[in-house]
């Protein structure tokens, strides 16, 4: 979907809150309650298997906009975590914010998402791709900012992934590789390009072989 | 008018609280799960690590091989596993060559090698401009870094993992790898520091 | 600007808060504030010429995006105009912050915008046309999701106006026709297009002859 | 961590207020020019002459033909210009096409006809959805249209203003332009609503 979430080159920012080497990045957790948003996350994901890292991604995608962007980084691992235990059936809304002691909005309903198309001859490195020009309503894993836009390939993973695209809605996902695929800044973002290329790791369902 | 972002929302802290209670009361939650995954965050996977993969990296043309192959092997040699750190790429920095990591979509590290992303990498500044104007982001956060150094942006859209390899300083000559270790920071890991030889 | 206000085809909002011919729309303003952000923009951009439109539009663009989605519309207006006013010399951010008994969040600084590119011969109805692949830093009105596209020419102004490009940052703004191009919606959003066309009205200067 | 959206700013009637006061301090605002101007906002601006307009239109062939030929000029006729008036053009609706306004960059709309802009048309709901899915968009606000009528969407992003002109109902037969007037409502004048016969 073409999410708020999905920022890369988007102008308006500020300054990154950072100066370089100026933090020892310890302790790791700044509020008591920040470490429980990876823990309740991997409860979820990794032990009890209620739900997947994409369905976890998705769901912090369907947070309200406003919601998102007002949200710390922490807090949105716990709505989008607190969302699919509830869309699973495991907690209801009501227990939470009954415990809670007040609202607790969770992310917009979940909507069909879509299978991964039939596999088809991988690419190679050195080879030149397109990004397909689609719009999917669901989840996906290709920023819109490549979206129809050409690459070479710099790298094939040696190990195949679910597709997002179905497995951020729970479905039965086919496996495939993903691809460094590495971009000229200047087909992305024109003159005011400040890198000179920028290198995207897409699914292979994403890409189409280029006209020469 | 339309909704605002849910003010009357309860606080954070007592939502995160009444999600684990509420797992709590139906005994979902393993004794243990959360002190022991909190520990794996908060102590073994640390920047450190990364640290001294590239410092074997600097001083072993075989290991420096096999990571810029196989990097989640060269990483495994080290017992840096697990979650986020299945299939780690790494990237070589040359002098006129700076690589630079980001997550645009959400916040995608590798936690075994560089830790938990830190919070500027998950900020919306962050993720929105460095992909288009990293030279500009760079020089804000304190690396100006001459035009002759081309940036490369790599974007951690899907599971691979990457962390950079910085190229060694010239005043290194005759270090030990944990020497070398101590100035490759969790910054100079993602790619946007190089490593300083201190004075 | 590929600014947070360019919503355009942004996924992830919900209903819209309205059922139709539900309203009688009086009274027109709700909060006893409220007409004083128009008041006070027409009055520095009519009366007193402090600044135009373009530039009210801009300053609001140049609200921090956290800022800008939080703030209702009126109060967008408040924050435009009164950044305006600031950085004209006109008011200090500290007289308004002392007279409003706290905080007074302006826009974040202004860019150096750009002239309008020199004149060219008019295009006509039934024109096929590109819109530029121009990544512009400041205020434009060309709306990403028709940048690089090709539409139709539907209607010329008989009118000319102000580039915006230049204008909004205050600057000497040749003026051009503006047109009413036409494109198909399906090669704006791909299948999941609901519309058949979606018709932009685009200056001059945003627009080049398609080739054949 | 990064700034959230200001939530330390005073109330917004207070900093409404406070630039009001600081202009006045200055003796910047005219005798009665705020007062005059929402006179304009509040009275003279109005979805009524719009209906005027409409409704003409469906009486008088000619004026029919001008209001499409040149909008601008049918509505000074009727004395309906000023600001955010100079250019307007009407949107010809017929049985199997809907024209749709909106301004997706920020809420430009022909306040002399229309009246201001209301809230839903600002809301970013509207502003992100209609030109993409429109008819869900439609639908979701009552008007659901048969997949025979065509939807166009008319992006308010330059200076052009416009007004649909809708097609008159069939059931109105013999009715004064008064009477025609009272079902062209300001939804109707935006486009997302069809003119209704009371039954």
């Amino acid at each position: 979907m073409d999410g708020i979430h999905d920022l890369g080159g988007t102008n308006g920012f500020g300054t990154v809150p950072h100066r370089i080497n100026s933090l020892t990045y310890k302790p790791v957790f700044h509020e008591p309650w920040e470490h429980l948003a990876y823990g309740l996350l991997f409860l979820g994901a990794d032990r009890l298997r209620t739900f997947n890292v994409d369905e976890l991604r998705h769901a912090i995608e369907r947070m309200e906009p406003r919601q998102y962007l007002a949200a710390p980084y922490y807090d949105r691992i716990v709505v989008g975590t607190a969302s699919l235990y509830v869309e699973k059936g495991v907690l209801t809304q009501a227990e939470l914010e009954e415990l809670a002691g007040g609202a607790f909005p969770l992310a917009r309903p979940q909507t069909e998402g879509r299978a991964a198309g039939s596999p088809r001859p991988h690419f190679e490195v050195g080879d030149e791709v397109v990004v397909t020009r689609e719009f999917v309503r669901g989840h996906t894993r290709m920023p819109k900012y490549v979206r129809g836009k050409r690459g070479t390939i710099v790298h094939r993973t040696s190990v195949e992934w679910p597709f997002p695209d179905a497995a951020g809605h729970g479905r039965e996902a086919r496996r495939q590789p993903t691809y460094h695929v590495s971009f000229d800044a200047r087909d992305l973002w024109g003159e005011t390009a400040e890198v000179s290329a920028v290198v995207v790791d897409l699914w292979e369902g994403y890409l189409e072989k280029a006209d020469e | 008018m339309a909704h605002d972002s849910h003010p009357t929302a309860a606080p954070i802290a007592r939502r995160a609280q009444a999600l684990k209670d509420a797992l709590d009361r139906k005994k979902l939650i393993p004794d243990g799960f959360i002190e022991d995954f909190t520990k794996l965050m908060e102590v073994d996977w640390d920047p450190a690590n990364g640290a001294r993969v590239v410092a074997r990296a600097w001083v072993d043309p075989a290991y420096r091989e096999l990571l810029l192959r196989d990097g989640t092997a060269a990483c495994e040699q080290f017992g840096y596993t697990g979650p986020q750190g299945e299939y780690i790429v790494a990237l070589e920095n040359t002098p006129t060559l700076q690589n630079v990591i980001v997550c645009t979509l959400c916040s995608c590290t590798a936690w075994p090698v560089l830790g938990l992303p830190p919070d500027w990498y998950k900020s919306f500044e962050y993720r929105s401009r460095v992909v288009r104007e990293a030279r500009t982001v760079l020089r804000e956060m304190g690396l100006d870094l001459p035009e002759s150094v081309a940036i490369k942006v790599w974007d951690t859209t899907a599971e691979t993992r990457f962390m950079v390899l910085p190229f060694r300083p010239a005043a290194t000559e005759g270090w030990s790898e944990e020497k070398l270790a101590s100035i490759v920071t969790k910054d100079v890991l993602i790619g946007v520091a190089r490593p300083i030889v201190p004075t």
